[in-house]
């Protein structure tokens, strides 16, 4: 089922949002950039929200595919809500869409603490929304889900028997399960006294960034519902496949798939002694009325 | 051999002999010339030598946590220590010395107790009557304390035990040479935490005369107050020769992960500790107890890293003035905004009754060192990590002056990544380094990255390993095979010319 | 952190030699003292190429400008230049959206390799990493760029197909193929030359399909690729028994007269626990493309009769090995000759002991018989191979050498008319020990060669700290650099900033 | 297998053993050796034992402080087992036990023979930790957790863990799923072992375990401290017997097969 592009292109959010004035029109401010009637040079007044990498484009010009359909001025002040296009000795981004500054966007401005910040503070907040269960809690265990945990053959000392396990890929998540020890539950409702979840020991770059679990790591966990294979016991032909978790989103057909909590985001794991970040998401929400 | 040639030509260009001759040239211009081959040139009255012998030039250990004496008697005799293992893996730990006032380093393993990194925990003190003292932790046992003893540092048979003692963290020793009832004696003050009387941890064990064939040892709980499970492991003695010595210990409050509150306290006795209740001389104004609290509630976070890499929590100091026993400094680290770790020094004039507000104070800084030369002086030494990004982050080692505690010289003696190498274990640097005085010259020790750059240290420095400063690369003793950077313990002597 | 220390025993294990040859008495010679870096500042412009035994190298590091404050490991890369328009070139490699968006870069140039620019095309970024596996391929005329991909926002091996008109613009690469449970997909394009297919362009995906059982080395394909809604057919290409799958790499390689070779890692046996295991080098073909109704079986093998040649039976290797902070687990190799089809070279490597050995070997009779070793090299990995179209074989590998702190990865090219006599050039030397890995692979899975006309054009990742002497024959970057203090600086070109793991663009006149 | 001679019983605790001839007698390589009487300047043949830090010195002149009352002469070769002393521009040793090449064990001139010092000498170490263990298994770390007791604690007090010296080992248990015993007790299917996950000087040493680990272990019973953690005796040393695998050799993973095949070797040796 091929998707289209433009599609694609919609679900897309905004990662570097910026208040900056049109400079020129139909041009670029380095080679290599297709120009057409959309294609203007803007220069950048004052970052909102960006990631580390464009944190520093201040005040520097920069290349502006335009989205929306409205027409642009030179001189014209405007908030560009863009998305990464070339990079090269200068940069060129795509705005999604460009609004007026107004009210509502002044608000925006006028907001002090850094843009980096506030992108950060976005993802969290995004991955808090998105999350099935909110606990904070110390990890007491680390361990092979049950079933992949069998006997290493005297594989030890005269390694031969092909033991089970499923097909093998350099991308294997090498799953494990954390218990964690429930100290309170800021989102989701969880009665038991503990809470298990999965994650990959990998060190793959398929893996890279999701949390690496070990007992006495305490902290708030943003755990979301994923669906992965089951490990099962090795049956002839018909052999499970392990490690293939997706989230949510792309459902995969066939066996023996488990239901587990995950935390697959470097922003799903936050220590205690880290200031900030989920925390503050908590006590606001604590602070909402109830209901 | 070609190899030794490079080196001994770096030697020429730093040796003791010509540093004194820089003194009379305007260093700058020498320093114009030589820093093409290197920039070795120290500045005058700074000696500034990384320890590792040159037969080491293949090790790349986390040389971390120094500590330094100098015979007050002999002070071209010196003895350094760190986390450094016996490159045999034999069962005794080596210690660092030097017989020529600094300029030459070697290893001698005579401290019983090498573990898979060397000794634990360790401090060293001369007494004027050449006799070495070392509080250790052993390196084979987990919490065993030694008092240590040896009357020759550079024979191969291991220092005597004095004392052993299971379940204690953080021995810090001093040593005197004084005389009580017209007899000289060594008198020798061991500062620990001692885990067999929780929660008043506090402890020094002292006696009044180490020399005999077996000293006895007085162990007193300096903690007057009930700490919050126990006292924070840094707990450090001062000796003035007319019998007054001072003790200060970080006393808990309160501890949830690694948010710990303390107060900082200081205690004296008049009497080398001979008396009834020793370090109970001195007491709280507000509480009446024994103890001076300097300091009320400060937060101490516990952090692992919680400095660069290195990690924080019980960062301590003390000196005392030669010159005169009723003026005492102290200096420790706490946090005062969000995410710091802040030196204080302070200063008492009236044998630690009253204090004054910080006289320096240093932020994102640890192992402060104190030390009070025989005119007065105070000399303070400390590392501070600058830079925001771990790129950027260094380790930056200074040792300030000041003859009245308000205004303070500042001498740059390195300046390290922060970054590389990757830490082995913690403490990166240490837990703590040494200044110590004899005479009017201060004397320090400090471990920090040993990537060859003269850039990174701004009074020059000598190797004895085999280093090429020109391409920033270290070599084995082969003088070809590369060896990767690491941290070394760095020897300093700063001779003060007026 | 435990790449290190695998690096560190993996050294000690190795550097075992040199001590028993230091047995005998050790000469002391003096530390090797090159002098410091003249003074030139970072981006020589001036002299772009350097000459090296007659031949033209021009070797570029990737990473723009604007990026010059990163600090990835932009490792696993891959190259593809269009055909019909050599000074168009498209690669990649694990490079994250600068701006963390949901489509993943791909380098671009349009000047022959020597600037590069970042285009964000490609669907599935992952934040820290961008896209997962991928490899790029043009059409020979239609200036259609196909690339196969594991998308980067997926956990389950999302296999994407995908393909462009204009690799340069600023809409995201289309969708042709969607599906789960794939690995190391490897594309490759020929266009028909001639008859009634003329011009249509045939890709060839090898892939390891891990959705099926057994069986699972594939190639997906399509007859039409830059035709509307192209169709694609998975081919199962395992003709024998395996412990339930076969290795990652598939490769196949399209001569332009309609055959069609493939490699892949047979394997025989495999261990869970060790992750250790052995494979049969398998060659297969299909004289007329894949277009037949049993496609890829042209070549038997002598002895069991099966689809498929085997090179090499029961070689060993282990999935959890490591060369330097580099995993290793048998890599493969195939290249068809374009000035004549029965001549095919292939690469691949095992383990012997605590070697991990490369080797290369070539058939001159469409695969049926093959010669002894031509070329066989120690601790060498992601081997490439190019021919051109004077019939002179280029040999891109990565080799591991030295101990100790003195590691160095060694990337070399070797060119042959013969394939006997072979002339090596170093393209870079860096230490093996910086930075440390941030994760598998270091370097990558494979390296990429090609060739269009005389010229090979190819791409590695290495350590891109700024020195002379790591880049013996000549290197352009484009990030700030100060050569003289061997730094890399940040946007501001003050600012210092990490040694990370970068691709190198490389160009060698045949 | 106890060391059967005097000799065996010297080389043991000698960590650097080579094979030299005596250059000089009652001289030093390094100026701080002032006492010479028992000092010989010896040039190191070949290395037969030896930690990476000192197998380069090969070739090297060094000065042997020697054992006992035994004469040697200049021009003699002796194999020499040794500990460390002083490390300057050059180094100085002290012998244990000096005797004629053709003299030495069986074992050593095995070592003699079979190529790297270091190696020997990892094999010796191995072989020590094997006799010295309570139980040896080969198997897997199914899983690693807090001591029971701590977590139970934990459940007590409000506040966490609190550590009251930097050199708290932070215990932590690993579960292995036992394949087979090579020493000890032979009926059990799993074993727990303690290991500390502190990163601290005194303990990063020793091997950190993670579900998953393959390979064979040497476990020692042993009486271990740790910090007692309820609220009310925080800080109090409780001591706790449990299986342990302190040295870095104790744990040899099939990851590291050089290393794993060399303990393997030994265990059917010794089997």
């Amino acid at each position: 089922m091929p998707a289209s592009p433009s599609k694609t292109a919609q679900d897309q959010k905004p990662a570097f949002v910026f208040k900056g004035t049109i400079k020129r029109l139909k041009s670029a401010t380095m080679k290599g950039v297709p120009v057409d009637e959309r294609t203007v040079v803007v220069t950048v007044n004052q970052i909102i929200e960006a990631p580390p990498a464009l944190a520093d484009y201040n005040g520097q010009d920069i290349t502006v595919q335009l989205g929306g359909r409205q027409k642009v001025r030179v001189g014209q002040e405007l908030i560009f809500h863009t998305t990464s296009w070339i990079f090269g000795d200068s940069i060129a981004v795509r705005s999604l869409t460009e609004e007026p500054v107004t009210y509502r966007s002044a608000a925006m401005l006028s907001a002090a603490d850094d843009p980096v910040e506030r992108r950060a503070q976005r993802e969290k907040r995004d991955r808090f929304d998105a999350a099935d269960l909110v606990v904070s809690g110390k990890v007491v265990a680390v361990r092979l889900p049950a079933g992949t945990a069998k006997r290493s053959g005297a594989a030890s000392l005269d390694a031969s028997d092909r033991a089970p396990g499923g097909p093998v890929s350099e991308h294997d998540p090498k799953w494990r399960e954390a218990v964690i020890q429930v100290d309170e539950v800021h989102k989701g409702s969880h009665k038991k006294k503990q809470v298990v979840l999965r994650f990959p020991a990998s060190k793959d770059v398929m893996w890279y960034g999701a949390p690496k679990f070990h007992p006495g790591q305490q902290g708030f966990f943003m755990l979301h519902k994923s669906k992965i294979e089951k490990p099962k016991a090795k049956r002839g032909r018909k052999q499970p496949r392990k490690g293939v978790v997706e989230e949510a989103a792309v459902a995969d057909s066939e066996v023996g798939i488990t239901e587990a909590y995950t935390a697959l985001d470097q922003t799903d794991f936050q220590p205690y002694n880290e200031p900030g970040g989920v925390k503050t998401i908590i006590d606001s929400e604590s602070l909402k009325p109830k209901g | 051999m070609p190899a030794k040639k490079t080196t001994k030509k770096a030697k020429g260009v730093t040796s003791g002999a010509k540093g004194k001759k820089t003194v009379k040239k305007p260093a700058k211009s020498t320093a114009k010339k030589k820093s093409a081959t290197g920039g070795l040139v120290m500045s005058p009255g700074v000696l500034v030598v990384n320890m590792i012998p040159r037969s080491r030039s293949g090790e790349h250990n986390q040389d971390s946590e120094p500590n330094l004496a100098v015979d007050p008697a002999a002070p071209l005799n010196m003895v350094g220590s760190a986390f450094t293992p016996d490159p045999g893996g034999g069962p005794n730990a080596p210690i660092y010395f030097s017989t020529d006032g600094g300029n030459s380093w070697k290893l001698n393993s005579i401290v019983p107790g090498n573990g898979t990194f060397g000794t634990g925990d360790i401090t060293v003190r001369f007494s004027p009557s050449h006799t070495l003292y070392a509080g250790i932790l052993r390196g084979d046992v987990s919490l065993r304390m030694n008092i240590l003893r040896t009357a020759n540092f550079t024979s191969s048979t291991p220092m005597t035990v004095l004392l052993s003692r299971d379940n204690v963290d953080q021995p810090y020793i001093q040593a005197a040479r004084v005389t009580i009832g017209a007899v000289k004696k060594d008198v020798v003050f061991n500062g620990d935490n001692d885990f067999n009387s929780v929660p008043k941890t506090a402890t020094i064990n002292h006696t009044t005369d180490a020399q005999v064939a077996a000293p006895v040892f007085k162990t007193t709980r300096i903690d007057s107050r009930v700490p919050s499970g126990v006292d924070a492991p840094s707990i450090r003695p001062a000796i003035h020769s007319n019998g007054t010595v001072y003790g200060v210990f970080l006393h808990r409050l309160s501890a949830s992960g690694s948010v710990r509150r303390y107060d900082v306290v200081v205690v004296r006795d008049d009497h080398f500790g001979t008396g009834a209740a020793p370090f109970t001389a001195l007491h709280d104004p507000t509480d009446a107890l024994s103890g001076r609290r300097v300091a009320l509630n400060r937060l101490i976070p516990w952090l692992m890293p919680g400095l660069g890499q290195e990690r924080t929590g019980s960062s301590l100091t003390i000196a005392v003035d030669p010159t005169n026993s009723k003026i005492v400094y102290i200096a420790w680290a706490d946090r005062v905004g969000t995410t710091d770790y802040t030196l204080h020094v302070r200063v008492s004039k009236d044998s630690g009754v009253n204090w004054s507000s910080d006289c320096l104070t240093v932020t994102n800084a640890t192992n402060p060192a104190l030390a009070v030369n025989s005119v007065g002086k105070i000399g303070f030494l400390y590392q501070q990590l600058t830079g925001t990004t771990l790129a950027t982050q260094r380790w930056v080692t200074h040792l300030r002056r000041s003859t009245d505690g308000v205004s303070w010289s500042d001498l740059v003696l390195a300046r390290t990544s922060a970054s590389t190498p990757v830490r082995t274990f913690f403490p990166y640097i240490g837990d703590y380094n040494h200044l110590l005085t004899v005479g009017k010259d201060f004397y320090g020790i400090f471990s920090a990255s040993n990537f060859p750059d003269p850039a990174n240290f701004p009074n020059g420095v000598k190797y004895q390993r085999n280093a090429n400063f020109a391409t920033h690369k270290l070599f084995n003793i082969d003088g070809a095979t590369e060896v990767p950077v690491s941290i070394d313990p760095f020897f300093f002597k700063v001779t003060e010319l007026t | 952190m435990p790449a290190k220390k695998v690096s560190k025993k993996i050294a000690t294990s190795r550097s075992a030699a040199k001590r028993a040859a230091s047995k005998k008495a050790v000469k002391q010679s003096p530390p090797r003292s090159s002098k410091p870096g003249a003074k030139k500042t970072a981006r020589r412009k001036s002299k772009r190429t350097a000459k090296a035994g007659g031949r033209v190298v021009l070797l570029v590091n990737m990473i723009p400008r604007s990026l010059s404050g990163e600090a990835n490991q932009d490792s696993e890369p891959t190259i593809a230049v269009n055909p019909a328009n050599p000074l168009q070139i498209a690669a990649s490699a694990f490079t994250p959206d600068p701006l963390k968006g949901s489509f993943s870069p791909i380098y671009i140039s349009s000047d022959g390799g020597n600037t590069w620019t970042l285009n964000s095309i490609v669907p599935g970024n992952s934040r820290l990493t961008g896209t997962g596996d991928i490899t790029l391929n043009f059409s020979r005329t239609t200036n259609t760029l196909f690339a196969g991909i594991l998308r980067g926002d997926s956990r389950s091996m999302r296999l994407n197909i995908l393909r462009t008109k204009n690799f340069a613009g600023a809409t995201p690469m289309e969708i042709l193929v969607d599906r789960t449970q794939v690995d190391q997909p490897y594309v490759q394009v020929a266009t028909v030359a001639n008859g009634p297919d003329k011009g249509k362009d045939r890709v060839y995906v090898g892939n390891n399909d891990l959705s099926v059982r057994g069986a699972t080395a594939t190639i997906d394909q399509s007859l039409n690729g830059a035709g509307a809604n192209p169709t694609f057919k998975s081919i199962r290409i395992e003709s024998r028994t395996t412990p339930g799958q076969d290795g990652p790499p598939i490769r196949p390689s399209i001569h332009p007269d309609g055959t069609a070779y493939a490699i892949y890692h047979s394997w025989r046996s495999f261990n869970d626990d060790t992750g250790e295991g052995t494979a049969d080098i398998v060659v297969l073909r299909d004289d007329r493309g894949g277009t037949g109704p049993k496609p890829f079986t042209d070549l038997l093998d002598p002895i069991d009769g099966k689809s498929g040649v085997r090179v090499a039976q029961n070689t060993k290797f282990n999935f959890n090995g490591v060369l330097g902070q580099q995993r290793t687990g048998g890599d493969v190799a195939l290249v068809v000759d374009p000035t004549n089809s029965d001549t095919v070279y292939v690469a691949y490597n095992d383990d012997h002991g605590a070697l991990y050995m490369l080797h290369l070997l070539r058939s001159k009779d469409r695969g049926r018989t093959w010669s002894a070793e031509l070329r066989t090299i120690r601790n060498a990995l992601n081997p490439a191979l190019a021919i051109n179209n004077a019939g002179k074989v280029g040999f891109l590998y990565q080799q591991l050498t030295g101990t100790g702190a003195a590691q160095r990865w060694v990337t070399k090219i070797e060119l042959s008319a013969n394939g006997t006599n072979w002339n090596a050039l170093v393209l870079a030397t860096v230490p093996a020990d910086t930075p440390s890995a941030d994760f598998d692979p270091y370097l990558g899975d494979y390296a990429h060669l090609m060739s269009v006309g005389k010229d090979f054009y190819g791409i590695f990742s290495a350590n891109n700290t700024p020195k002379k002497t790591n880049f013996p024959n000549g290197i352009v970057y484009q990030r700030n650099a100060n050569w003289t203090t061997n730094t890399l600086l940040d946007v501001d070109n003050t600012r210092p900033v990490h040694v990370s793991i970068d691709p190198f663009f490389l160009k060698v006149s045949g | 297998m106890p060391a059967s001679s005097k000799a065996d019983a010297l080389a043991q605790q000698a960590r650097f053993v080579f094979k030299g001839t005596v250059q000089k007698l009652r001289a030093s390589t390094v100026p701080d050796i002032k006492d010479k009487s028992g000092t010989v300047i010896v040039r190191v043949d070949e290395i037969i034992h030896a930690p990476e830090e000192l197998s380069y010195f090969s070739g090297h002149d060094i000065t042997v402080q020697l054992s006992g009352r035994k004469k040697v002469k200049v021009g003699e070769q002796n194999v020499f087992h040794t500990n460390s002393w002083l490390f300057g521009d050059s180094i100085a040793v002290v012998s244990l036990r000096q005797e004629a090449v053709g003299k030495v064990s069986a074992a050593l001139d095995m070592a003699m023979t079979t190529g790297d010092p270091v190696k020997n000498l990892l094999a010796r170490d191995m072989k020590e930790r094997f006799e010295s263990a309570d139980l040896v298994v080969s198997g897997r770390v199914t899983s690693v957790r807090l001591p029971t007791d701590t977590v139970s604690a934990v459940d007590s007090a409000s506040e966490p863990l609190t550590p009251s010296s930097e050199h708290d080992p932070m215990w932590h248990e690993a579960v292995i799923d036992v394949a087979s015993v090579h020493k000890g007790d032979g009926d059990q299917k799993t074993v727990t072992l303690r290991f500390p996950s502190s990163e601290d000087v005194m303990w990063h040493r020793a091997p950190k375990f993670k579900p998953g680990q393959d390979g064979i272990f040497m476990l020692q019973k042993s009486k271990i401290k740790e910090h007692a953690s309820a609220a009310d005796s925080a800080g109090a040393i409780e001591t706790v017997e449990a299986y342990t695998a302190f040295s870095p050799v104790d744990f040899q993973p099939h990851s590291h097969p050089e290393e794993a095949d060399t303990l393997v070797n030994l265990i059917t040796s010794l089997g």
